[in-house]
């Protein structure tokens, strides 16, 4: 899918912010920079799929994303809702999967124990 | 292929094939004015395969590419990823990074020291168990940090030494194993 | 409270660095496209020059400046370098940009080398960065499939290829011509300047080295314009800064903040305090290059001319909070070791001045010094920030120096009175058994490894102070503290 | 041209001139310790890394230190050089080398010939404010040419450049880094398993006693003393043009006749010329040449007079074995007529008969010790010494040459030719040769004997001379790195030469790595040079085929040119050599 041209990027571009627009799911971004994955990323990651099937939950999305620069609570997650606004959750241990999972995901709570405060706009 | 067989001496003709294919694959072009840019690569992957850069190693990697022993021996001296000695099977790396240091790494090597009778950068006699130190791996939230292989150890404290060695000892006993 | 903004970490955690759609969705390659298409190379400079931007590595030279000097030069081949090895020790924001963002990296890179007249970029990134490495190589390759990189880049004349090279562990490669040095093969050590890298760098050809935070700056410049960028920061440093904040504090993590923020709003907001309720006492930040900030400095609002004047400098972003417990002769002395690790031995003020300053150090804190020793001291920093030959060795005695500026009273009581006040410099601890909690139990005396104390069951041990070699097994393993260090 | 003001003095410089040189014009000295300017040969060794040489220089409202011998000069730069900051600064700088350097000046090879030592005493450095911890490493003695001394090295990488660039030999590196940095063999090994050559151009550049030659003084004085041993000594070309400045001999007076006469004052029994197996190397390589280019085969031939030179080509021209000339150098078809036709001439067994040589050069004494070089454990030479040494033991033995009168060689041994004297430099064993090929191929005389194209002190010179109907192609080179050049060229087929001189060393023998040390002032060299040629035309006999005591040899004893005789005693072969 090679770009030839201006028109060739603001087309790809219009179409991939048009997709992203009509996405409507939960996303989960997990920090996945190499202090995450130290404090336990993956493990988290698996934790909160085993969740999400068991909960069977269909609209929420893993997504592997960088260092948040919360380095003090990882593993961090970020919930963020397609109808806007997120929240932050540190120091995620893989037995609290389930309860995240209920509180942050099926009742869209914007507060728990796990939420750490956001620091930048 | 004649370099190969040439050096062959303590270390795995099969490693030096791998190693020669890999210079092979970079297809460097010998009057190429540009060709040592490729030194630290091979050198890093000589390092990979080997776990260590000894003599006949640097010497086999300067006739590939067509440089000088003291070229090659001069960088490998320069550069401390590059080591001449063997390390351990098991290498546990204590981070110094200002991070750890502030709090408290200088006591988790210590204890590291005194546990295994070897000194920073030194490896046990039975060969099992290597120990150096590492200028921050990144993890500085998890302050002190110990890396063993891949794992790393966050928050240590020198009471933790003694649960972090029971892991090392199972793992050098499963490679073991495993050969 | 001013909150932080994020310009090189906009994308960190929002995007997944390895999906190149995230990465357009975020305003990706738009930077690019309109350089490409609505900008002469010299119009791109001029707006990195007019913005002010200024070299995220450490020393603050203009960008801009740098780009124009490399285009002016007329060459058959240019080079783009991006500077990721970061060494600092207790420093990662290169290395999180590069792995949370990793197409900023690409396409900023492209732009200079668009400016420039450049066809080649080398990513020159620490080996013990495996997870940024394999995000790299993979964003280039998906950068090809695209065509952002490669080629008649997007349908036009202009071509762009990134490689990486990696480093192997020597902190001085930070320096561009070490850098350089290191690419080419060689031992990495800084040669003399002029000529600079812009005029003779890479193989001999004009040469831009610029670190990664500084490329992660470019492309929001492009995008949102010269006096967006300068509306953020002050007046000689528009922008923000990303800096690593660790040691003894609550929130230690990686945070970007606009230029003028002071430190005392970073460690109070956005670091959540001291740690374990203990006292504040220094700040320091530019890492074995840059000094410490007291508490009378709080309030200066940061950026590279002030942090200057009070004796620090920016640097590459470490910034370590120190409480009650540190010393900071042995802080110094840290910083010292590692610069005596990581001096390439070229230049002799380096190789041997900083070791005979390590070994003055070594007297302070083992209680050997004397009085002249501070001039001593002095003299010999002048001569090694004056006569060496790269920044790592002008600017290696900055610990020192500003420890000694700001904390003259410890190095004193060190001399004098043979006191460490935060207990940490072993030589000058005294271990005491307290008579009237002594009960003797012998614990101590059948644990002491050089059977220094002496007494009998049941009364009070005394410790022979000559003996002792200070290795404090007694005071752990007495039950009723009653052995006090002093 | 760049207008640039120091210590007030307004000075216009080229534009890439440094700050030192802009400085010199005007009188104004700025002390160098790791800087190098060997300007005969266009090569200047300039890292920046002593810092001895710094000023500060303010451009642009800006003021900085800047070292002088790498800041090229800039229009407008204000520039000072002697101010107390400076100073103090340059003092501080060389106390913190002197304090991890030993402190046996007394009792070093390089005493008062060190730059080291010289500076402190300029600086009047009386103690030092630091000490502490200082380098240690083991003493390499083993090779019996070079003594390395790590002690001593101050990182200025003089011998870096020297062997790396120059030569290309390249076998010095900086080896690890920091206060541990030191310039070694890859992995420190010892010079002995290393491809080391011995030219000893690393000796010739090292400001302290770091890099020295192996001293065979004491063997020799003990040889000269034991009643039961003849020693004779043979005296290379170079040396003559070199020992004088030992002494103080005025430049353009020849040191020769002083020479053989201190030596006879050292005990010698006999003194003898090397110039005399240089015409004899000219009998027998010519002779090879004509051959030859006669049979056009095996060309061109190369010459093999420098053991330097030798070796480099066993290490890195193992597949050009075949056409260097078989002759044995010299050096050694004098110690094998030494120890066979005169040893018999005067009734004195080999083994009875030592033979010394003094050279110019390092790789002599490595040459001298070569397994081939030795008959039955009776080595044809026995001991080498260099220049620099000589001078030493007449020191030591009271002798001034300078207030000698001057003596003639011993004969049959000592007697030579204008063409036997310009064996000392660059393109003289060539202009040798062609005195008597084209006298021997034409059959008729030469009306100039002078080949002016071959001399000189740049690295590669070429001519083409008309012998007979031919025309002769040759080269000239001096210094490895040109060598490797001309010898890449050969092997490539891109050049075609009938004869090609090569010599180790820059500007050949008058250069060795055995002279006294010239610090870096190469009209030293030149002077040499002249000296050279001096020599050769105040001979009466001026080609090696006249040389009555040559014709007398092969009369006698050789038979003629080529002979197997010759063969035996004057020929030798090359040995491909493993990288090591």
């Amino acid at each position: 899918m090679k770009l030839k041209s201006k028109e060739d990027f603001f087309k790809l571009k219009e179409e991939t912010v048009k997709k992203r627009a009509q996405d409507k799911d939960i996303k989960l971004l997990i920090g996945f920079g190499t202090c995450g994955i130290a404090a336990g990323a993956k493990i988290i990651e698996k934790a909160i799929e085993k969740g999400l099937a068991e909960r069977n939950i269909k609209n929420a999305k893993i997504v592997r994303v960088g260092c948040v620069g919360y380095c003090y609570a990882e593993p961090t997650i970020e919930i963020v809702y397609p109808e806007g606004g997120s929240v932050i959750l540190g120091n995620i241990k893989s037995e609290n999967a389930l309860d995240v999972i209920d509180m942050h995901i099926l009742n869209k709570s914007f507060e728990s124990q796990y939420v750490i405060p956001r620091n930048f706009e | 292929m004649s370099e190969v067989t040439e050096y062959k001496k303590i270390l795995p003709e099969e490693l030096y094939r791998k190693l020669d294919s890999f210079v092979e694959d970079l297809g460097i072009d010998s009057k190429d004015p540009r060709k040592k840019g490729y030194l630290i690569q091979v050198l890093h992957k000589a390092q990979s395969l080997f776990g260590y850069l000894p003599e006949e190693v640097q010497k086999f990697v300067a006739r590939k590419l067509g440089v000088c022993h003291s070229e090659v021996s001069g960088v490998i001296s320069f550069y401390n990823f590059f080591t001449t000695l063997p390390k351990g099977k098991v290498n546990i790396s204590i981070c110094m990074g200002t991070a750890c240091f502030v709090r408290g790494s200088e006591k988790v090597l210590k204890e590291f020291e005194n546990f295994l009778h070897i000194k920073s950068g030194g490896v046990t006699s039975d060969g099992k168990f290597s120990l150096d130190v590492l200028r921050c791996v990144g993890a500085c939230g998890l302050a002190p940090v110990v890396m063993v292989g891949d794992r790393v150890y966050g928050n240590v404290n020198p009471k933790m030494v003694g649960d972090i060695m029971t892991d090392c000892i199972k793992l050098a006993n499963s490679m073991e194993e495993n050969k | 409270m001013v909150k932080q903004v994020r310009i090189a970490l906009r994308n960190c955690g929002r995007v997944n660095p390895e999906s190149i759609e995230d990465y357009i969705n975020a305003r990706g390659y738009e930077a690019l496209v309109t350089c490409l298409f609505d900008k002469k190379p010299a119009d791109v400079i001029n707006i990195i020059t007019e913005s002010g931007l200024r070299g995220r590595g450490g020393g603050g030279f203009p960008t801009g400046i740098k780009w124009k000097a490399a285009a002016a030069e007329v060459s058959d081949e240019k080079f783009i370098i991006c500077n990721a090895d970061e060494g600092d020790p207790g420093a990662f924001m290169d290395r999180a940009v590069l792995e949370g963002d990793t197409h900023s990296v690409l396409e900023a890179m492209t732009i200079a080398g668009y400016s420039v007249g450049a066809d080649k970029g080398i990513i020159y990134i620490r080996a013990e960065y495996p997870l940024a490495i394999e995000r790299i190589k993979k964003a280039i390759e998906i950068s090809k499939e695209y065509g952002f990189l490669g080629k008649n880049i997007l349908g036009t004349e202009f071509s762009f290829d990134i490689e990486l090279k990696y480093g192997a562990g020597a902190f001085v490669c930070g320096e561009e011509t070490a850098l350089i040095a290191s690419i080419e093969g060689k031992r990495g050590e800084p040669v003399v300047k002029p000529p600079y890298p812009a005029q003779k760098g890479l193989w001999g050809k004009p040469t831009i080295v610029n670190n990664v935070e500084t490329f992660a700056n470019i492309c929001p410049i492009i995008l949102n314009g010269k006096d967006w960028f300068r509306s953020i920061g002050t007046q000689k440093s528009p922008g923000t800064k990303v800096f690593a904040l660790a040691g003894k504090i609550n929130n230690v993590g990686l945070i970007e903040i606009p230029m003028g923020m002071t430190l005392r709003n970073v460690i109070d907001n956005i670091g959540g305090g001291i740690r374990d309720g203990k006292e504040f006492k220094a700040v320091q930040t530019g890492g074995p290059s840059g000094g410490c900030i007291t508490r009378e400095n709080l309030d200066t609002p940061i950026d590279y001319d002030n942090l200057l004047s009070i004796g620090s400098m920016m640097g590459s972003g470490g910034m370590i909070v120190m409480d009650e417990d540190d010393c900071m002769v042995n802080f110094a002395k840290f910083f010292l070791e590692f610069t005596i690790d990581e001096s390439c031995g070229k230049c002799a003020p380096c190789r041997v001045g900083n070791k005979r300053l390590l070994e003055l150090l070594e007297k302070v804190t083992n209680g050997q010094a004397t009085e002249e020793i501070i001039p001593q001291i002095e003299q010999l920093c002048a001569t090694i920030k004056k006569a060496s030959l790269c920044g790592l060795g002008q600017t290696s005695p900055n610990p020192v120096l500003s420890t000694l500026r700001y904390f003259r009273n410890e190095y004193d009581e060190h001399i004098k009175d043979k006191k460490c006040r935060s207990k940490v410099c072993k030589a000058l601890l005294k271990y005491e058994i307290v008579p009237d909690k002594c009960n003797g139990c012998t614990r101590c005396a059948r644990s002491c490894p050089v059977q220094c104390i002496s007494g009998k069951v049941k009364e009070v041990h005394t410790i022979d102070q000559k003996a002792c070699i200070k290795c404090g097994v007694c005071y752990t393993n007495c039950k009723f503290n009653a052995i006090i260090v002093s | 041209m760049a207008k640039v003001i120091i210590n007030d003095i307004p000075v216009e410089a080229l534009n890439d001139a440094s700050i030192l040189d802009a400085a010199k014009e005007v009188d104004i000295f700025i002390p160098t310790l790791c800087h190098l300017d060997l300007e005969s040969f266009n090569i200047e060794h300039r890292t920046g890394s002593c810092r001895v040489c710094m000023v500060e220089v303010e451009l642009g409202g800006r003021s900085k230190m800047m070292p002088a011998c790498c800041t090229p000069v800039q229009d407008g730069m204000k520039i000072k050089t002697n101010t107390p900051e400076i100073i103090q600064i340059r003092r501080t700088v060389l106390e913190l080398l002197l304090s991890d350097h030993p402190f046996d000046c007394l009792i070093c090879a390089k005493s008062l010939d060190c730059e080291l030592q010289a500076l402190a005493r300029q600086f009047g450095i009386d103690h030092l404010t630091y000490t502490g911890e200082r380098s240690s490493y083991p003493r390499d003695t083993s090779s019996n040419a070079i003594n390395r001394d790590l002690d001593k090295c101050i990182m200025c990488r003089r011998c870096e450049t020297a062997c790396n660039e120059i030569q290309t030999v390249k076998v010095l590196t900086g080896y690890k880094r920091g206060f541990m940095a030191v310039v070694a063999p890859p992995e420190m090994k010892p010079l002995n398993d290393t491809n080391c050559v011995f030219c000893g151009q690393c000796v010739n550049v090292c400001p302290t006693g770091a890099l020295t030659e192996i001293n065979y003084i004491n063997p020799v004085w003990k040889a000269i003393n034991d009643p039961t041993k003849k020693v004779i000594v043979q005296t290379a070309p170079a040396v003559r043009v070199g020992i004088g400045e030992e002494f103080n001999i005025p430049e353009n007076e020849s040191a020769t006749g002083k020479l053989v006469a201190g030596l006879r004052r050292l005990g010698f029994d006999a003194v003898f010329d090397t110039d005399f197996s240089a015409d004899l190397t000219i009998m027998e390589e010519g002779h090879e040449l004509i051959n030859r280019i006669n049979k056009n085969e095996n060309l061109p031939i190369l010459t093999s007079c420098c053991p330097g030179w030798v070796n480099f080509m066993e290490y890195q021209f193992p597949d050009l074995l075949h056409i260097p000339s078989t002759c044995k150098s010299p050096q050694q078809m004098f110690g094998a007529i030494a120890k066979s036709y005169y040893a018999e001439k005067i009734g004195v067994s080999p083994k009875d008969l030592i033979v010394v040589s003094i050279m110019p050069c390092l790789a002599k004494k490595y040459e001298a010790a070569k397994p081939e070089f030795i008959n039955n454990g009776v080595p044809d030479v026995d001991y080498v010494l260099s220049t620099r040494e000589l001078a030493k033991m007449f020191k030591e033995a009271g002798i001034n040459i300078a207030k000698l009168k001057d003596e003639d060689y011993d004969n049959p041994l000592g007697e030579s030719t204008g063409a036997g004297v310009i064996f000392g430099a660059s393109g003289g064993v060539l202009e040798a040769a062609l005195r008597t090929v084209s006298e021997v191929i034409s059959k008729t005389e030469l009306k100039d004997v002078n080949f002016v194209e071959v001399r000189g002190l740049e690295g590669i010179k070429e001519a083409t001379v008309k012998i007979g109907e031919l025309d002769v192609k040759v080269a000239v080179t001096s210094g490895l790195g040109n060598a490797r050049k001309i010898l890449e060229k050969i092997r490539s087929g891109e050049a075609k030469y009938h004869a090609i001189e090569i010599m180790a060393c820059p500007g050949g023998c008058i250069n060795g790595g055995g002279q006294p040390y010239i610090h870096g002032d190469t009209t030293k060299l030149e002077r040499r040079m002249k000296m050279i040629y001096t020599e050769d035309e105040r001979k009466v006999i001026r080609k090696s085929h006249d040389n009555p005591y040559i014709q007398k040899l092969y009369k006698e004893f050789l038979g003629e040119p080529g002979s197997k005789k010759s063969h035996e005693l004057l020929h030798t072969h090359y040995h491909k050599k493993r990288e090591k």
